[in-house]
């Protein structure tokens, strides 16, 4: 079966990338000015401690021994303590995360849930009157920073007609859903905008194909063609977009997150960052790359599943 | 015996390698790779036209890159003028690379879109050194009209121009350095038939005022058959048969040239045959077969073409062909003996 | 027969018409670098100057764009923002556009191991999420625009490379180049006279869109406090001060936020219109 | 062309095929008329540009956007030109099929050929999924693929050129077509295995009493494999005849050239009889006879007044004012 080999090559090749993560959040941390042992303790830290962590990262050692040691602090799961609030890292990430995947989900399965008819729609009508104005929206949505697109949806639907509440998180699933809908509409509509632009071409280009007219010319009915025949391969080059998508949505989720005072792993960042507390970046910089490695890996398993010739 | 060949290709293989995947280097496999070329040996004469006939995946396109030394072969080497042109020095290369010019295919890639026909000519005159600067203009102009273009083609751009025009524009920039040999590579299979006709004209008509050697590289036997003194026949990254090309039309001796020339369709409606000349389809290119390449769709293969590949050899005057059957196609037998 | 002693006529040259797109990025544009070189000309107030008889003040004739909570006119401070704003487009673009370019040519032309590093090199950047990898350089290197060049030139310059190598790529494969390097012409001709002319479109059209992308990047830093810093005006920086008072005096907040929109849709007209103006006719 | 013919078969009227471009309105099929009898290999020949496949595709109203086809396709008595887009559908892939040109673009890259056989079968007959997978199986075998069983749930990208053809004519063959309508069929190919699929066509001909329409660039070919054909050139048809009539006595000057371009037997390294210069775009034609900038033989009635194509012989149709006198060259050369 050629697409377990794919998946087997597929996985393989995330080694090498893990490996690089793990080299630029160590390089990251060794720019910072003064020693590491400082700065991962914060302004207050008293030479005892530094000594103790010193030691515990190797700090003493050469540098390679060092980065040994950072590998292996964050394969046993240590990503050290947070300075301010004084919790492991990897506590924090596994409370905060959560909350970041669920609105990033919902914000993906919105965009999907626009883009796909509605490409469908511009496509099929190029250069008519609905393709012009869809594509002049979501033109428009490009062009506007995601705190803004936040700003005003919260003003509008929450602040004054109040439809939705003004931000925070709900208490149970229901009502994270009816919390996070405003926030991960936000996150959509840039990335709506980017896949339709894409799937519009995608079916365009489809629509011209040989085995569309091929599958016209056997007689086929239209919602046959439509769906068998040109959606699933217009599909193929947007679920790649889709996978490069996300990196973008989880740069997204930290400003929405502070727009909508959402405790997710975004805002955790920018606390940290105002807090400069160093551990916490560190440790979630390696764990949101380490999401989008692993939905490279779903998409591209998912494309491979599409498409047969990918997996050969 | 007859003069010293311009080009000789002796033994020459190239092979196309593929990535090496992971499951290769589990297993301690080679990669897998795709042979163009097998074991070639060739010569070209001076003011010839070799014909170089075969169909696609015969590394007919492969060799003329070999030629030019746009690729270089794995094994074997290619001499010209009785140098190998793998080990010329830098100077020496530019020297092989103005006598020795290739035109191309696809009208529409062969040019670049950015550049105007002055440009492409002047840039080729200018790099060589073939005129002073101050004679360029005149030179463009000569060489247009050399290919009939009109001079006000000058200064306009590839896309300005049908596919026979782009052509020719190819040639004249093959011809700007004055070669002594021309390397064509399907050089009308993408126009029009009528357009063709015009190109293979104005092909001939150069090669007499200009004392070229060509090399006419194609898969249309018929166009093959009119241009070239002599034609190669090639199969799998094989010459298979290498003759004049009036003996090769009138009998060819290799299986596979006889099923070239049954299969192509010829222009007279009285000579419609129902049974296809060949059987099968090219074996896997990475995976060919032991013995001769041609074993899986000849029809008269016996045990030993399983076991050994044939090597060429004399069919008659100058008439080679890779095949273990020497009667094969041969009018009459006792000639062989005879000789 | 005749051998063409005909000459053949050429058809008559056509003219392309200057794109619509072409038009209204000029108008845009233009008038974005006139205001970010020469604020003054059309500012009607000093942008700093507090006036406490008008503070929060709705738009009217004295003030378009209405006042902030210090009485600062904001249509004078968001077009005083146009330089800081079209200053970041350019900086944050124009180095990662030409450096990634020309590894991308040498990458895309040398093909084989450079290829491979260069996919690795690939691979890894696109793993980072961009905002979250700025965020995190500016956060260790220090807040300031300065710093968010340096952030955003470390890894901008990879997208730019891509797009130059795989186009590159295909193009190195075309006759054309064969005839190049079958004429004996050195690889500098052929990468930088030949190839790159034809492989430099998508990084062009790519380069316009960047800058939009500069400017929301530059903006959502200045939001969150990481970019330009106040007193300076900044678009982001602007909304986030008037972030708190939307419910009551949305404008301070949303004119900013309609200058990075026109801005940002003046530089993908331009770049559908370098498409437009820069595609090979074949 | 058109022919006497007892019932049935396809009967081309007037067809026209025009579009609207930025650039003006080109008229690529301009009023051409012609039959198909059954069982019989039309062919219809021209260079690019001609609008030969353009015909091919408005016969079953298979015209993008923005062509508008007119004039009168009658198939079996029906008019498709008048028929609903639901019952032109039931005649399209069941009465009348369609191969292309490039099998590689024209099989759908992400289904297998299973599912592509079979989606003509559940469109067009009653049968059931077991009775569908048998008669998948069956087709594969009748185009003379081998290891048919296997290789029905590979993909297209699995299949080597020849075998490509061969799968599109299964699909094309799956409900039993009248007619078949195939679009240069075998210029992808190379040439012993464009003539393994020539033969194919016409034993299937044989076998199952269809007729064929069989749009070419390629003389050779048509020689090998039609009954009659007809020439087109700027979107009109030129000649007409039997193609051993047309071989042996072309009486329209393009007819003429196209097969005078192609090299002889004895006459190696000789001129070719050339057509100077190139096919004329469809939006700016010739006044008058579209091919007389390229004509050795035009005069001004030529330059000035559209030759109509008239009979001049029994099954002899021609567009040309001097028709005899290039006939009469022919015979000379």
């Amino acid at each position: 079966m050629p697409l377990l080999g794919f998946i087997f090559r597929r996985v393989l090749q995330t080694i090498p990338t893990i490996a690089f993560i793990l080299v630029v959040t160590f390089i990251l941390v060794r720019l910072l000015p003064g020693d590491p042992a400082s700065a991962m303790l914060g302004d207050r830290a008293i030479d005892a401690d530094v000594q103790r962590i010193n030691a515990k990262l190797g700090l003493d050692q050469p540098i390679p021994m060092q980065f040994l040691y950072f590998t292996k602090a964050v394969f046993t799961g240590d990503l050290g303590n947070s300075i301010g609030l004084k919790l492991p890292v990897i506590e924090l990430i596994a409370h905060r995360l959560p909350v970041t995947l669920m609105l990033t989900g919902m914000a993906a399965l919105i965009a999907l849930l626009m883009a796909v008819p509605l490409s469908f729609v511009a496509a099929l009508n190029r250069g008519g009157a609905p393709d012009t104005i869809i594509r002049g929206t979501f033109q428009i949505g490009l062009s506007m920073p995601v705190f803004y697109v936040g700003l005003v949806l919260l003003t509008v639907f929450a602040a004054k007609l109040r439809w939705f509440p003004v931000g925070g998180y709900g208490e149970n699933f229901l009502d994270d859903l009816y919390h996070l809908f405003l926030p991960a509409m936000t996150l959509a509509l840039s990335l709506s905008a980017v896949l339709m632009r894409n799937l519009r071409a995608a079916i365009i280009g489809v629509v011209g194909a040989d085995y569309v007219d091929f599958a016209r010319a056997k007689g086929l009915r239209a919602r046959v063609i439509m769906t068998r025949h040109v959606l699933r391969n217009a599909l193929i080059s947007t679920v790649t977009l889709f996978g490069l998508s996300i990196g973008t949505l989880l740069g997204g989720a930290v400003i929405t997150e502070t727009v909508f005072a959402i405790p997710g792993a975004g805002r955790l960042m920018i606390e940290a960052i105002y807090g400069r507390d160093y551990p916490v970046i560190q440790g979630l910089t390696i764990a949101l790359a380490l999401l989008v490695s692993f939905t490279f890996l779903l998409t591209d398993i998912v494309q491979a599943w599409l498409d047969p010739r990918v997996a050969r | 015996m007859r003069e010293m060949p311009l080009i000789s290709v002796e033994g020459v293989s190239k092979r196309f390698r593929f990535p090496r995947t992971a499951s290769d280097i589990l297993t301690g496999r080679p990669p897998a790779a795709v042979h163009a070329l097998n074991n070639v040996d060739l010569e070209v004469y001076r003011g010839e036209t070799l014909g170089i006939v075969g169909e696609s995946g015969c590394g007919k396109s492969t060799l003329a890159r070999c030629l030019v030394r746009l690729l270089e072969p794995d094994e074997g080497l290619v001499r010209f003028d009785g140098k190998d042109i793998s080990l010329l020095r830098p100077g020496e290369r530019r020297a092989f690379n103005r006598r020795v010019q290739m035109i191309f295919q696809d009208p529409y890639s062969s040019l670049n879109p950015r550049m105007s026909v002055r440009q492409v000519l002047s840039e080729a005159l200018s790099v060589h050194a073939m005129r002073p600067k101050a004679d360029i203009p005149t030179r463009i102009t000569e060489l247009l009209g050399l290919v009939r273009l009109p001079a006000d083609a000058a200064d306009r751009y590839p896309h300005e121009f049908s596919g026979g025009q782009r052509q020719r524009i190819g040639i004249a920039r093959a011809l700007a350095v004055e070669p002594d040999v021309l390397v064509a590579d399907e050089l009308v299979s993408a126009l029009d038939v009528s357009v063709q006709a015009q190109v293979i004209n104005l092909l001939l008509d150069l090669q007499e005022r200009l004392k070229l050697t060509v090399v006419f590289v194609a898969h249309d036997l018929r166009l093959v058959r009119h241009i070239s003194h002599r034609v190669a026949v090639m199969y799998l990254g094989k010459v298979v048969e290498i003759s004049p090309t009036e003996a090769l039309f009138a009998a060819p001796r290799h299986p596979y040239s006889k099923a070239l020339l049954d299969a192509a369709p010829e222009l007279d409606p009285s000579r419609r045959t129902r049974v296809a000349a060949a059987r099968g389809e090219l074996p896997n290119p990475l995976d060919l077969p032991a013995g001769c390449l041609f074993n899986t769709r000849c029809p008269f293969a016996f045990e030993r073409c399983f076991a050994e590949r044939p090597a060429l050899s004399a069919r008659g005057p100058a008439h080679f062909a890779a095949c273990h059957l020497p009667d094969f196609g041969n009018p009459a037998p006792e000639t062989i003996a005879a000789q | 027969m005749s051998t063409g002693t005909v000459q053949i006529a050429l058809p008559a040259k056509r003219r392309r018409a200057l794109p619509g797109t072409l038009v209204g990025a000029i108008i845009v544009l233009g008038a974005s670098l006139a205001m970010a070189f020469f604020p003054g000309l059309f500012a009607p107030y000093d942008p700093t100057a507090f006036d406490y008889n008008a503070i929060m003040q709705a738009p009217s004739a004295a003030h378009p764009f209405g006042t902030d909570n210090f009485g600062r006119d904001m249509l004078s401070r968001v077009i005083h923002a146009y330089r800081i704003d079209m200053q970041i487009a350019v900086f944050a673009t124009t180095a990662p556009f030409v450096f990634g370019t020309i590894v991308g040519a040498l990458v895309g032309y040398v093909g084989g191991w450079a290829e491979a590093l260069f996919g690795r090199v690939v691979d890894a950047v696109i793993t980072f999420p961009f905002l979250v990898l700025v965020i995190a350089i500016v956060s260790v290197l220090g807040p300031g625009l300065g710093n968010m060049y340096i952030a955003v030139g470390v890894i901008g310059w990879v997208f730019y490379a891509r797009l130059v190598a795989a186009e590159i790529k295909i193009q190195r494969r075309l006759d054309y180049a064969d005839a190049a390097r079958g004429m004996g012409y050195g690889h500098t001709r052929i990468i930088f006279r030949h190839l790159l002319p034809n492989a430099i479109t998508p990084a062009v059209v790519y380069w316009m869109t960047d800058m939009a992308l500069a400017i929301l990047l530059g903006s959502s830093l200045g939001y969150l406090g990481l970019g330009a810093q106040p007193p300076a005006a900044e678009w982001g920086v602007l909304i986030a001060d008037g972030k708190n008072f939307m419910t009551t005096a949305w404008w301070v907040s949303v004119f900013p936020g309609i200058a990075i929109v026109i801005t940002g849709l003046g530089f993908s007209l331009a770049g559908d219109a370098l498409a437009d103006l820069l595609r090979v006719n074949r | 062309m058109t022919v006497p013919m007892p019932g049935g078969g396809l009967k081309v009227r007037g067809l026209t095929t025009t579009f609207v471009t930025p650039r003006g309105r080109a008229t690529v099929v301009d009023g051409i008329s012609l039959d198909v009898a059954p069982g019989e290999i039309v062919g219809l020949v021209g260079e690019s540009g001609s609008g030969k496949s353009i015909t091919l595709r408005s016969i079953v109203r298979l015209v993008r956007e923005p062509g508008k086809v007119s004039g009168q396709v009658e198939w079996q008595g029906r008019d498709l030109m008048a028929m609903s887009e639901a019952d032109l559908r039931k005649v399209r892939g069941a009465e009348i099929a369609m191969i292309f040109q490039e099998p590689m673009t024209a099989l759908n890259p992400v289904l297998p050929v299973r599912l592509q056989i079979e989606e003509n079968l559940s469109a067009h007959t009653t049968l059931d999924r077991r009775a569908r997978r048998q008669r998948a199986l069956e087709l594969m075998n009748i185009v003379g693929i081998p290891a048919a069983e296997r290789r029905l749930d590979e993909y297209p990208h699995q299949f080597s050129g020849g075998m490509r053809q061969r799968v599109m004519i299964a699909i094309a063959l799956a409900s039993s077509p009248k007619l078949l309508l195939a679009d240069e069929p075998t210029t992808a190919l190379d040439v012993t295995i464009q003539d393994q699929i020539l033969k194919l066509i016409l034993d299937l001909r044989d076998r199952f009493g269809m007729s064929v329409l069989f749009v070419t660039h390629d003389l050779g070919v048509v020689a090998a494999t039609c009954d009659r054909m007809a020439v087109m050139y700027a979107g009109r048809i030129v000649e007409t005849g039997t193609v051993a009539q047309v071989f042996a006595e072309p009486h329209h000057p393009y007819t003429r050239g196209l097969l005078g371009s192609v090299p002889r037997i004895g006459a190696e390294r000789s001129m070719l009889l050339s057509i100077e210069g190139a096919p004329p775009g469809l939006i700016d034609l010739p006044e008058g006879c579209a091919f007389h900038p390229r004509c050795a033989f035009a005069t001004d009635r030529c330059r000035a007044e559209r030759p109509p194509l008239e009979r001049f012989a029994a099954g002899r149709e021609v567009a040309c004012f001097h028709h005899r006198t290039v006939a009469a060259m022919a015979e000379a050369a």
